[in-house]
């Protein structure tokens, strides 16, 4: 289990396919980047906004990692994995930068998408992470979506 | 009671300040939030729609009605944002 | 829309980043990879056999990538994706070797989680490979497990 | 009407080739599948559990009562196992 939050830029290739060469035994391995997109989120409503310049990710160090640390200990009680990643960067990006990344490693797929989601939905509403969208009109701290909070009812 | 306090993306702007050491008799959140919003402007701004703020007690989630006794650290945030 | 049908290996790490890097505009990337495990699959019953010696994976030149294209194209009509990927080998590996990917782009994570476990469902039991699993005590066709069948239905 | 003939995985391993042409009558799949049967021990062995055996028409899917007309390439082979 490996779990990094950091500001500096990760090559997500690079990380994906270590993780995958190391995953002895694993079946599936799947991994999810998410990344700076070129328009702002558009606030409240989440329509699209103008042309974004860059994004910055706030985050409250210390929790965060116990956050991230236990959202993974759940993920590896509840599903059969080998193995779990998770980088998140904070700071200063700009659009096509990768923010974060998870993967997981299981011996089967089932598991490995499970697992992927289950810690996707957790990351966007419950570690201590906070999007500031930069556009030339100005700065705006990104919404928090109602979809988002509903997603962790399915687990 | 000394609680450091926490200030995050927003609150943190309309606040001010990004933390700040409060003495408090307050015995709960509600409690603290209450004394907070009394004592200036910018609080009050701050705090002025609790649906939109989240707590950590010692970096744990909790809720408003949650007891101060022994926590250290309160941070006050958005809704968070992540991934 | 890139689908590769080869015999040669294939270097997932490098794959995944070079579509995540392309993927202009996307919010969200999605890859799968499956690994060789180092385990017989134990026939019928999928439980744990024997040792893996190696894997050989028959297919059906022309109908293959037929059937690729075509679940990519479903994939694509369904959900509102940026790109698909999709890289599956042939012919003989050996235990830790990467024999199939898929990779998807969308603006949303859920499209692009969806859209890939669509495509690994369908792939699993609708494209035209077969697994043949050689350990010390011979070589065995791996049978279709009526859960890979079954996972068919909920799309 | 002369078709080609593929098997793959066991199913070209009992019948013992890949491929053949096949001079026949049959107006369907299924009576595709039984002149075969007729033919020798190793065509029967093949075909003798027609659960486990899945077809294609010109490298589509489909199912025993297809029609054969204007058909060009028949496959039998195994539920399919990729990924």
């Amino acid at each position: 289990m490996d779990i990094r939050v950091q500001a500096e830029a990760f090559d997500y290739g690079a990380e994906a396919g270590a993780f995958a060469a190391a995953a002895t035994g694993a079946g599936a391995v799947v991994s999810f980047a998410g990344i700076v997109r070129d328009r702002a989120s558009g606030g409240a409503g989440g329509g699209a906004g103008g042309r974004l310049a860059r994004m910055e990710i706030e985050h409250y160090p210390g929790m965060t990692e116990k956050a991230l640390a236990a959202m993974a200990g759940t993920a590896r009680d509840r599903w059969s994995l080998n193995d779990v990643l998770i980088i998140h960067r904070h700071g200063p990006m700009v659009p096509g930068e990768v923010i974060m990344m998870v993967a997981t490693a299981a011996p089967h797929r089932g598991d490995a998408f499970a697992a992927a989601e289950f810690l996707m939905d957790y990351l966007k509403s419950r570690a201590p992470f906070w999007k500031k969208e930069v556009t030339a009109e100005g700065a705006d701290w990104v919404a928090a979506k109602d979809a988002d909070e509903d997603a962790l009812a399915r687990w | 009671m000394k609680l450091t306090v926490l200030y995050f993306a927003w609150l943190r702007e309309r606040v001010g300040l990004p933390r700040e050491t409060v003495e408090t008799g307050a015995t709960t959140v509600a409690g603290l939030v209450e004394e907070l919003r009394a004592r200036e402007e910018r609080y009050a701004l701050a705090f002025s729609d609790l649906k939109s703020v989240r707590v950590a007690l010692d970096q744990e989630l909790a809720d408003f009605d949650a007891p101060l006794d022994g926590v250290r650290e309160v941070a006050f945030f958005p809704p968070m944002t992540g991934g």
